[in-house]
């Protein structure tokens, strides 16, 4: 056996410690570069000490929490966009496996009796958890997302347990929910100019209102959207199944 | 816009409206087709008319369309643009009757005709040119309209001999591209000017603007067939007659020859160019080219092959004389352009009928042929003499011109040249007028016509009696106020500030 | 060595020890695994950043800006990660491969 | 009410296309004639209402949601980004009255529900390009980018072989590690200096270690997205296995919204760092482009293959800019070059993606030893490819010449003649494997050819793209005076520079 034959049983290879090299140095560089950092003044951080200092800025917000004010109010139409991200995973997952006939098949576990009780307490306690964290979001930690992921963990537990079991894409009602968090954001964002505002810029008084209907919508949103996703993915009949013995080996070719 | 400034772009719109409308029409609406083409051509015809009316009378019809920020369309004819304008328009109402004939029934007409307008049309654009930048834009145009043509029938030879008049006609455009980009950034302006703009630029521009020289005419050159750049043009008599006409007479290697002329006598200036020192190497090429060619000329016995090479060195008598930097030379050069055209298409035109009527398609099948087909054999003669510079023909005027003027530049070493080039083209015209003439049909042709004349449609007939009889004319009548010799006496006297 | 620098340093470490993954594994599940450990690398400098100790509102509070842009970022990389596993899925069962065609295992030449 | 805030056709530039896609995701086929014909009338209406007021009241900013920055985001409305939406509304236009043909055709037998998705799909790309164009905000346009990979990525699939899989799985693979790059520089830029805004931080940025590394992070996975040379290996695949539609987005539209980010953030953003070695190093990577692009180009044996090598050949071009423009005297000439370039090379690819869609039908095939002859059953589809090359070789007088003239003189006349050459010979290259292609189409076919009637929904959009990247050359003057409405560039002037 040549060195060379021991290098590849190594998987050692000299792309491989050329690629080392170059990472290690950019982790070197950048380590470097932000271990500096403390020391440097903000020149363009001015209007953003306000929003600490001054505490009307976040009462013009219409949340209390801070990060609930950015996502929601300061940076909303990152959120938007951030939505249509999620729309754009439905759509081209949908893309992937349109193609692929989908046998339905059951996971077989529909009559185990401790996933039965399971569901009976978590299904019930992740809906009362989601609402909250919805309604909490707006003043201390939580929102749309948290909730919205509770809430399909939910409709995970359904799909794997056979009681959810639908053809989601075709069902238009799954589509619209799927959409919904956006399409109520779009809809807030120029309803608002109807009354002279910025685009997503909420009339005085009508913050805290608006925000709810469109943390509201986007929870559903995000839940449905988790939901499909995991179903296309690795529910039962999913792509995951229908490519069984896809592990983490490499070929053997 | 008044009537003046719009003339150049009815000119241009003549020949490119009909293009683009055939290429809409379908492949049946031959009645159209043909009633567009002739309508163009003689709009065109009429514009013609009135320009020299109104440019023998002082007036310049000048336009200008914006075009890149910097670097406008400019279109001014006055006399030279109109020697070319008039020769081309004329040429394009014969070939268009000729094509009209000679296509009957062939695939690809519609393809055919809008191509061929569009040629024209860069063509016009490339006479009316008022600077540098927009002579380059039209003469890509001319390029790219033209590739369609050479490949018309689609067969591989074809293909080849499209891909080779690529090669060389990209090969040098780069040349220009590049030419006219350093000179745009030494001078800042491209326009031309009577007796050029550039003999203002200080002494230490000199080895500079003598590389520019080299790449405008070598650019150029390619197109006017200047050896060793040439080589695309045997090549590319596999295209169909009308086409090689369009090639040899109407566009192409008239435009390359014409930008050449511009080069010399509008941008740098004969006499500037003179202080260069780059003319005489230009009149060296060009000799060369007229020898080589016609050497080459003698040694085919494929008519259109021999016509090809006899192109490539009776265009070189153009550029050679501006070469020679004298106005008797310019003049000669310059009428030249015209001559050479009239008398080339008919040879071509004359050519295509044979193979057309008589599949005779070599010089050594074309005994008694003129016992066949004496009207077409008749105009091939008359082109023939002309080449040779036989009085009164029109190639004689250029000839006497041209070496009157090498005289008075005191170069009389290209008197032999002319003297050697006038030998040859007898000795590879007049043996197949001799065939024609007096050798009994042979073989196929006997065959194929046993009796009697086969002259062909009036279609194929008319056109190369026409040019023929314009050939004679403008020889015979060259002391006329319009005769083309009159026109290059008017242009050099402008260069020269006579 | 303050606890901003801690996290900050730990996230470049992360996000190169990501990328260096990507770069040298052709497996494309680990493909995915690594863009996902460069992504928290990158979401942990940022929460660095928000640090109070560092945070652009000196001297109060947390940044909420940079915190934001976490949970933005965590949500566009769930979704990129479905969709990739997704793709990978249907790609394994079209044609049996975990790898892309360009770097199956042998081909000396890795993924640039 | 007074005149409306010209902030509302931005507004709606982003907002109607986004709301189009959900619609179309939701009821389907039910709202398709507004997706093909009206929809994209409304946004030429839209982008035409913009650049009207950009020209009229200048340009303009935009506070999305009333926040100033560094607090919330706003968009930065200019001459060049109002150039960057009509193109992306010209060419969208046009695939929008194409795909429905298209699709008809090619997927006859695959799902067909599979093709619904296109229209989703497209016009959330269009919401997402819009947004791009439109953003000043660099963690708002890691969003956009995100939001255009994934859109392509969906639409790749649509193809549904196993060899456009791999092709999307790398472009998403790839395309996810730029944004990481990208977004690991805006958290540095953050850090340093405390806001998300590009015109806030043009002024501020200094030339220290941090925002050099800051910059190379978010320009290095900006150029991969752009398939810079060497990183364009997951273009040809993508572009080529794409459902033709698709592709002439892709190849139109998409990479040059990352080739826009860069010029952004070279220029206006990171002038302190962007040092001239390192422009022209940028433009020795074009040129490597140019002529590798051209010469795989010259070797493909698939139509679309060809024209997806030429964009990565065409790219190139583009990044001669940063060599040319750090000469001052030729700056707008350059400038103004390789933007025509771009605004040409979109419409001539969409032109022959097109086209090559419709060659591909009738064929059935693309591979192009079975093409022979097609010019004769597809004339019109092979006349928006021929035009659409015109542009592509730089030949006179179509958008590309204009483009590269300009080029070629800026190279010239600041003395770098070896771009000026690149220029030339790219030229002369694409010549080459343009030629191979319309060679075979006219060749004469053994075969009688068979009357196929022009199929003018399929045929004629992308000859009218063919024939707008010529007549783009006209409007040249034109596109100067948008492209210095509010430009921070150096553009400006008529472009006559002193000899």
């Amino acid at each position: 056996m040549t060195s060379l034959d021991s290098w590849k049983t190594l998987r050692i290879r000299p792309a491989k410690i050329a690629i080392g090299c170059l990472t290690l140095g950019l982790a070197a560089l950048l380590a470097c570069v932000v271990y500096e950092i403390p020391e440097r003044p903000l020149p363009l951080a001015t209007a953003l000490q306000d929003i600490a200092t001054e505490e009307r800025l976040i009462e013009k917000s219409g949340v209390g929490n801070p990060v609930t004010a950015v996502l929601l109010n300061f940076r909303a139409y990152d959120t938007l966009l951030e939505l249509g991200v999620l729309v754009l995973a439905v759509l081209a997952v949908q893309a992937t496996s349109a193609g692929v006939v989908r046998k339905r098949v059951g996971s077989g576990w529909k009559h185990n009796r401790l996933l039965t009780a399971t569901l009976g307490i978590v299904v019930p306690v992740s809906i009362v958890v989601a609402g909250d964290l919805l309604w909490m979001g707006a003043d201390h930690p939580g929102g749309a997302f948290q909730a919205g992921a509770v809430l399909s963990g939910a409709g995970i537990m359904l799909i794997l347990t056979d009681r959810l079991n639908r053809p989601f894409f075709s069902d238009w009602r799954y589509r619209l929910a799927v959409v919904v968090g956006v399409a109520v954001f779009v809809i807030v964002g120029l309803g608002v100019m109807a009354v002279g505002e910025q685009l997503l810029q909420y009339p005085a008084g009508l913050a805290k209102t608006l925000i709810l209907a469109i943390e509201t919508a986007a929870m559903a949103s995000v839940a449905v959207v988790f939901v499909v996703l995991f179903d296309a993915v690795a529910g039962p009949g999913g792509l995951w199944n229908q490519s069984n013995s896809l592990v983490l080996r490499e070929d053997r070719q | 816009m008044n009537f003046d400034s719009s003339v150049p772009v009815l000119l241009i719109a003549s020949s490119l409206l009909p293009g683009l409308i055939i290429f809409t029409l379908r492949e049946e609406q031959r009645g159209l087709r043909t009633t567009l083409n002739l309508m163009g051509a003689s709009v065109k015809l009429l514009l013609v008319a009135v320009m020299l009316w109104g440019v023998h009378h002082g007036h310049a019809y000048e336009t200008v369309i914006p075009f890149l920020p910097g670097f406008d369309l400019t279109f001014r004819a006055d006399s030279l643009p109109m020697l070319f304008v008039t020769l081309s328009a004329v040429l394009w109402l014969l070939t268009t009757i000729y094509a009209i004939g000679y296509l009957e029934g062939s695939a690809n007409r519609r393809r055919f005709f809008g191509f061929f307008s569009l040629c024209v049309s860069s063509t016009v654009g490339i006479a009316m040119a008022g600077d540098l930048f927009t002579l380059l834009v039209f003469y890509e145009m001319l390029t790219l309209t033209t590739y369609p043509l050479v490949v018309h029938r689609g067969t591989k030879q074809a293909l080849r001999a499209g891909r080779t008049y690529l090669v060389y006609t990209l090969g040098g455009s780069v040349l220009l591209l590049l030419g006219i980009a350093w000179l745009y950034a030494l001078t800042g302006d491209l326009c031309f000017k009577e007796a050029g703009r550039l003999g203002d630029l200080p002494g230490e521009y000199a080895p500079t603007l003598r590389l520019i020289f080299a790449m405008l005419v070598l650019g150029f050159g390619v197109k006017a067939a200047l050896v060793p750049l040439h080589g695309w043009l045997p090549q590319a008599m596999v295209a169909p007659a009308p086409v090689s006409a369009l090639l040899h007479a109407v566009a192409v290697v008239k435009a390359g020859a014409f930008g050449i002329v511009r080069v010399v006598s509008d941008v740098f200036g004969i006499e500037f160019a003179n202080r260069l020192g780059v003319l005489t190497p230009l009149a060296v090429a060009a000799s060369v080219t007229i020898i080589y060619g016609s050497l080459r000329a003698l040694a085919q016995d494929d008519l259109k092959r021999r016509l090809a090479f006899s192109t490539v060195s009776q265009v070189s008598y153009i550029a050679l004389g501006v070469a020679l930097g004298t106005p008797l030379a310019t003049i000669g050069g310059l009428v030249h352009l015209v001559h050479q055209g009239l008398m080339k298409i008919t040879l071509f035109f004359c050519a295509g009928n044979l193979a057309e009527r008589l599949h005779v398609h070599r010089i050594s099948e074309m005994d008694g042929v003129g016992r066949k087909m004496p009207w077409t054999m008749g105009a091939f003669t008359l082109g023939a003499f002309g080449m040779i510079g036989v009085p009164p023909m029109a190639g004689f005027v250029s000839k006497w011109y041209l070496a009157t003027g090498a005289l008075q530049a005191g170069q009389p070493w290209v008197i032999g040249v002319l003297a050697a080039s006038g030998l040859l083209n007898a000795a590879y015209f007049l043996p197949s007028v001799y065939r024609a003439w007096f050798r009994p049909p042979s073989g196929e042709v006997a065959e194929r016509a046993p009796a009697g004349g086969v002259e062909i449609t009036w279609w194929l007939l008319l056109p190369p009696l026409t040019t023929a009889a314009l050939a004679l004319g403008a020889g015979l009548l060259a002391a006329s106020d319009f005769s083309p010799l009159a026109w290059a006496k008017v242009i050099t006297g402008r260069e020269f500030g006579l | 060595m303050t606890a901003f620098t801690l996290y900050a340093i730990g996230g470049v470490g992360l996000f190169a020890m990501g990328l260096f993954s990507f770069l040298a594994v052709a497996h494309l599940l680990r493909k995915i695994l690594a863009l996902n450990v460069m992504g928290s690398g990158v979401f942990m400098v940022l929460i660095a950043i928000a640090h109070p100790e560092r945070a652009a509102t000196q001297p109060a509070n947390v940044d909420p800006i940079p915190q934001a842009l976490v949970l933005t970022g965590i949500v566009v990389a769930v979704s990129a990660t479905a969709l990739a596993l997704a793709l990978t899925c249907q790609y394994h069962a079209e044609t049996g491969r975990t790898t892309l065609p360009e770097d199956s295992p042998g081909d000396e030449r890795s993924d640039r | 009410m007074n005149t409306p805030h010209p902030g509302l056709w931005a507004v709606l530039l982003v907002a109607l296309p986004l709301a189009l896609a959900l619609a179309a995701y939701v009821a389907g086929r039910r709202i398709r004639p507004i997706l093909v014909w009206i929809a994209p009338l409304a946004m030429a209406a839209l982008v035409t209402g913009l650049i009207h007021s950009l020209i009229h009241q200048g340009p303009f900013r935009y506070e999305v949601g009333g926040w100033a920055p560094p607090l919330g985001i706003t968009w930065k409305v200019d001459g060049l980004a109002a150039a960057m939406l009509a193109i992306t509304a010209s060419v969208m236009g046009a695939v929008c009255v194409y795909a429905p043909g298209y699709f008809a055709g090619s997927f006859k037998t695959a799902g067909a529900g599979k093709t619904e998705l296109f229209w989703p799909l497209a016009y959330l790309l269009w919401a997402s390009l819009n947004a791009f164009f439109l953003s000043a905000d660099v963690f708002n346009l890691y969003v956009t980018l995100e939001l255009m990979t994934l859109g392509s990525v969906g639409m790749i699939v649509l193809a549904g072989t196993a060899e456009s899989l791999a092709a999307a799985l790398r472009y998403l693979m790839l395309g996810l590690m730029a944004s990481l790059l990208y977004l690991m520089g805006v958290a540095l830029i953050y850090a340093s200096y405390g806001s998300l805004d590009m015109v806030a931080l043009g002024g501020q940025l200094r030339g220290d270690p941090l925002t050099w590394a800051a910059a190379s992070l978010m320009i290095v996975g900006l150029l991969i997205k752009t398939a810079l040379f060497p990183m364009h290996f997951w273009l040809p695949p993508a572009h080529a296995g794409a459902p033709a539609p698709v592709s002439a987005l892709l190849s139109a539209l998409v990479v040059k919204a990352s080739f826009y980010l860069t010029l952004r953030l070279w220029f206006d953003v990171f002038p302190a760092v962007a040092r001239p070695s390192a422009a022209q190093f940028l433009g020795v990577l074009g040129a490597c482009a140019i002529l590798w692009g051209a010469i795989q180009a010259f070797r493909a044996d698939r139509l679309k293959t060809l024209i997806a090598y030429s964009t990565v050949a065409q790219l190139g071009y583009l990044f001669l800019l940063f060599p040319l423009a750090a000469a001052p005297a030729v700056a707008k000439k350059a400038w103004l070059g390789a933007i025509l370039l771009a605004l040409s090379h979109a419409l001539a690819k969409a032109a022959m993606f097109l086209a090559a869609g419709r060659i591909q039908q009738l064929a059935g095939d693309d591979r192009l030893d079975r093409l022979t002859g097609i010019g004769q059953r597809a004339p019109l589809a092979l006349s928006a490819m021929a035009l659409a090359g015109v542009s592509l070789m730089g030949l006179p007088p179509s958008g590309g010449f204009a483009g590269k003239w300009m080029l070629l003189v800026a190279g010239v006349q600041s003395g770098q003649w070896w771009w000026a050459l690149v220029l030339v010979a790219g030229g002369l290259l694409t010549a080459g494997y343009l030629f191979r292609f319309w060679a075979i189409a006219i060749a004469a076919s053994d075969h009688p050819s068979q009357r196929v009637p022009v199929n003018w929904r399929m045929e004629l959009p992308p000859f009218a793209l063919g024939v707008a990247a010529v007549l783009i050359a006209f409007l040249a003057t034109h596109a100067v005076e948008l492209l210095e409405i509010g430009a921070a560039f150096p553009i400006g002037g008529t472009g006559e520079v002193a000899p």
